[in-house]
């Protein structure tokens, strides 16, 4: 029968002649949607021209007659067989009192469902069915296997090696350690000048002026530091004291007054 | 064998024999001491066909190539233990449903399905190593989504996802399409319709 | 293959192939259905002249057979990679010191080097096949005492170790200025060494 059509008038007991083969408990199913696409295929139509209302009468026969079932298994169903009811009851109503969505809408919406799972279900089985490894074909029982081994190949050269030896032995050599004679001015003799000298005047007198005029540049650099050192020492005792006007302006000295020579 | 065979070819014959893994083009390139992937894929196409009448096979699933006995002669060598696990109906639809609609999350094959998918069932298929774990949608929720693995594809036999079976004709008759999609193209819609009819009774 | 393969070559060549352990005419005759022994010895002949050109070969062994890689192909089952490091400037200085005064253990190196060598040092000096352990000095404690190979004179260029520059001409070559520390730190002196010259010096 083609109901193409007519998409919701009844269609013939596809389900009746094989309701006893169909009166199984419900764990067969995997859900509501997969007892209706049992059914539907019952109805031996392509999915696309199933009869809904047939379905829902199949669909409600069935569960009604399935009296024994589990109740908690059973909830899922009876929610699915509850909307059935509402959606056939929805279709046989006048067109002009439907609501909206349309029972011609949620029917459309029921077959576009069962087609997708029916699609995957066809899907699983070709997929089932194809040639597995393990069961069809087989992989080598004893594959030698291949294994990569990471070998460091060192590298170096001769001259690294005598100069490494080389460093080592400079490195341990006993070491004798010179002291140069450098050209220094003591603090003593520092001292003796810078008082000796402060004894000629009561005038400032600026550092530079006590060192020895002929020195070399090292002698000079030592004569300063020691002077200086020299002039805070004598200052220290109350014998001089010490001026400069800012940092890095010349640093002068003169004898205190009161102060013997 | 009457052709003698070249050195590569010998060479990547015996590379694949040994291994004990599927090996692409690259990992053979670099095996063989970083050889051009060109002349490789060469010897595979060369190799490939020597081998189409034997007892043996030589061939790619998904840029992958190994050796395998040749389908015809299952029946000799089933072994007496099955080495295959069988799957349950609900993983075979489950994995079919990632296969054919990947990435696909819970909620989608969920939708597809009608009924709630059990912990133990991506479990299996993620055991067996066919389906892994492939980001999240970027959606509310942001659910995690799910696709097939290189060894789905070898272990089904499948060069690639474009040998799934029917999946061209699924594809063409709409049918990997989301089913408001579909309801969509059929009602003609009108946009200032409610777009979303409630499915929740279905979906149970 | 030229020539189309028997359909009973074929089912021994895949069953060989698929099997964990190499299997015996009787063994195969019995698994492909009790076949005539001479049968199958017929088809492993054919077989085995196959494959006689090719990667992998068809071997006999005590009466039992298996496929296995061709030898002239067998280092392709064990690949090695090298990879090339220059010899850190620690282990350069006691493999010097090992070259110049050996046998030498352990203490004796450190006290010319005068810093303590990490155990990974000689390690390395064995593993690039330079040094070996060659007898223990008869003292108490009995260290292990080092010297180098004939590999060490090959990669060094030497004929023999009286080829080193003598300690004259070290210090002619200018080699034993004690190293500027700039220099030094431009060698990149080995972060666990410190410098503590030893006093103590057994080269002299």
């Amino acid at each position: 029968m083609n109901a193409t059509d007519q998409p919701f008038m009844f269609a013939p007991d596809a389900g009746r002649q094989d309701a006893d083969a169909l009166y199984l408990e419900l764990d067969g199913w995997e859900g509501p949607l997969d007892l209706l696409l049992d059914l539907a295929r019952r109805q031996k139509v392509d999915l696309r021209q199933i009869s809904i209302l047939a379905l829902v009468d199949q669909y409600l026969n069935y569960i009604e007659r399935a009296g024994a079932l589990k109740l908690e298994l059973a909830a899922d169903y009876l929610v699915m067989a509850a909307w059935l009811a509402y959606l056939k009851s929805a279709m046989l109503l006048p067109k002009a009192e439907q609501e909206d969505p349309s029972p011609e809408e949620l029917a459309l919406r029921l077959q576009l469902r069962l087609q997708r799972l029916g699609a995957m279900r066809e899907a699983a089985g070709r997929l089932m069915g194809r040639d597995r490894i393990g069961r069809d074909v087989f992989l080598r029982g004893a594959p030698e296997g291949l294994r990569t081994d990471r070998k460091t190949v060192w590298r170096s050269d001769l001259f690294s090696v005598i100069q490494a030896y080389g460093q080592v032995k400079a490195r341990t050599a006993p070491r004798i350690y010179h002291v140069a004679n450098r050209p220094v001015m003591t603090l003593d003799s520092a001292l003796e000048r810078v008082s000796s000298m402060l004894g000629v005047t009561l005038e400032w007198m600026e550092i530079r002026d006590f060192l020895p005029p002929h020195a070399s540049p090292a002698l000079k650099r030592s004569a300063l530091a020691s002077s200086f050192v020299a002039a805070l020492e004598l200052t220290k005792r109350g014998r001089a004291e010490i001026e400069q006007d800012g940092a890095f302006a010349p640093l002068r000295i003169r004898r205190l007054k009161d102060a013997a020579a | 064998m009457s052709e003698e065979p070249g050195t590569l070819e010998r060479a990547v014959e015996a590379t694949l024999f040994a291994a004990e893994t599927p090996m692409g083009v690259e990992a053979l390139a670099a095996h063989l001491g970083g050889l051009a992937p060109g002349d490789v894929r060469e010897a595979l196409v060369l190799l490939e066909a020597r081998y189409r009448n034997r007892g043996i096979h030589l061939v790619e699933r998904g840029g992958r190539w190994h050796f395998e006995t040749a389908p015809d002669l299952a029946h000799l060598l089933r072994r007496e233990k099955e080495q295959v696990r069988r799957l349950s109906r609900a993983a075979t639809e489950v994995l079919a449903i990632i296969a054919y609609h990947e990435p696909v999350s819970r909620a989608e094959i969920e939708s597809i399905r009608g009924v709630q998918t059990s912990a133990g069932t991506l479990d299996v298929l993620m055991e067996a190593g066919w389906v892994k774990p492939a980001g999240r949608r970027e959606v509310p929720g942001r659910p995690v989504i799910y696709a097939t693995t290189p060894d789905f594809l070898d272990h089904f036999g499948l060069a690639s996802r474009r040998d799934l079976p029917g999946i061209d004709e699924l594809r063409a008759a709409g049918l990997l399409d989301p089913v408001d999609e579909a309801l969509e193209a059929a009602m003609q819609f009108e946009p200032d319709e409610d777009s979303t009819p409630d499915d929740e009774n279905l979906a149970d």
